[in-house]
């Protein structure tokens, strides 16, 4: 089952990990991205581009479950207005052994950086408001699967 | 020749609009050639294309360079680079 | 908060989430193993040494935290028999940013394999118990991190 | 001397027990010594022994190969390679 979600509301991640799990699974990799409270953070919003975005994850997804042969695999971006401690990405990644659970999961937060079409505006608690500047290491984290482009 | 334009992040917020149709110019053929027209025609545009090597554009969903045609287009989306996921 | 846990009770992987999420972290990065029904798998029986065991783990544990950094560190391992589906290993590693976080739980899994005291036991449909020979692959997956030794 | 051995995995099941307190006879004095007398004692211990290249050895909770003397030991727990985790 392939899980593909970008959405405006709250990831419930037990509600999630409950669905993936329906089928059971030799090993199941996860990652959990959350809104940071530092320096003084109120309000991170996340602007996307709509069809390039769904059509980034639809790729990513598949290329990841074709490549490891997961059984599962859950792919939720959060876009939107959120804030500290509330979860922007989940990536749910199951596999009969580890190596590749564990594997599928590091591409797609990895590759998640930088194929998806999102941008980033922090709101801080004493009103300064600004775009995220793009980071060097989220480009050279990528391209280390860069042999793998689907 | 009409084309749909939409703006994200702060270009969006430069240009005032999240999306306009315009009337492209003879002579303006390419990405490049666009938001050189783009900057040029107001204040708003002056001040979100007054840096275009940190513009990226896509055409139809797909990425594309500065010499990208225009002809053909139904959307030509323009923005910074991602800083998603 | 470091969480290590040898237990022949179920393991409670949604309960264990919200008891490691309580602080809210940047990144969470789980691995969930779980006994797999291949070959007509009944039962998995695992022996353990329960001092080797625990300093084995604990030890793990404390390593990877200090390494990467992480603001929380679940690690849990069933002993005892369990059916196919039920969960064997769980580790939950976290830290402010993603790349420590999956680092911490691939080294975490890959060490276990090898550096906690347990011995499998396959009890097959047809009546058929063996204990499982030693892998060649955990040794190496693990001895990728052999200049980690704490 | 008085020693208590634990057995884990194949290595007990052939044994028949989990642990024991065995008086070690003189000229017994190393890890490998006393996996070769236990082969000898009885058939148990023929059983379990039989490889002794397929045996790991710990004392009082740390892994030690063939050489490692006795003396001073609480616990020699012996058993197969791991297969955990």
């Amino acid at each position: 089952m392939i899980r593909v979600l970008v959405q405006s509301s709250a990831i419930e991640v037990a509600a999630e990990f409950d669905l993936h799990d329906a089928g059971g699974h030799g090993a199941s990799a996860s990652f959990i991205g959350r809104v940071r409270g530092d320096h003084g953070l109120a309000e991170l919003f996340l602007e996307h581009h709509p069809v390039m975005t769904e059509a980034g994850l639809g790729n990513l997804a598949h290329a990841a479950a074709d490549r490891w042969k997961l059984s599962a695999l859950t792919l939720i971006h959060r876009i939107g207005a959120m804030a500290p401690g509330e979860t922007i990405v989940l990536v749910l990644a199951s596999s009969a052994h580890r190596a590749e659970a564990l594997a599928a999961c590091e591409f797609l937060i990895d590759r998640l950086k930088t194929d998806v079409m999102l941008w980033k505006r922090e709101s801080f608690t004493d009103g300064r408001v600004a775009w995220v500047e793009e980071r060097e290491g989220d480009q050279s984290r990528a391209e280390r699967w860069e042999s793998d482009i689907p | 020749m009409a084309l749909n334009i939409a703006y994200f992040s702060w270009v969006r917020e430069r240009m005032g609009v999240a999306d306009e149709t315009v009337d492209v110019p003879a002579g303006v053929g390419d990405v490049g050639a666009l938001i050189a027209w783009l900057a040029a025609r107001d204040a708003r545009g002056a001040l979100a294309f007054a840096e275009p090597q940190r513009i990226r554009a896509a055409i139809d969903g797909v990425m594309m360079g500065p010499d990208a045609p225009l002809s053909g287009a139904r959307e030509l989306a323009l923005f910074p680079p991602v800083t998603g996921g």
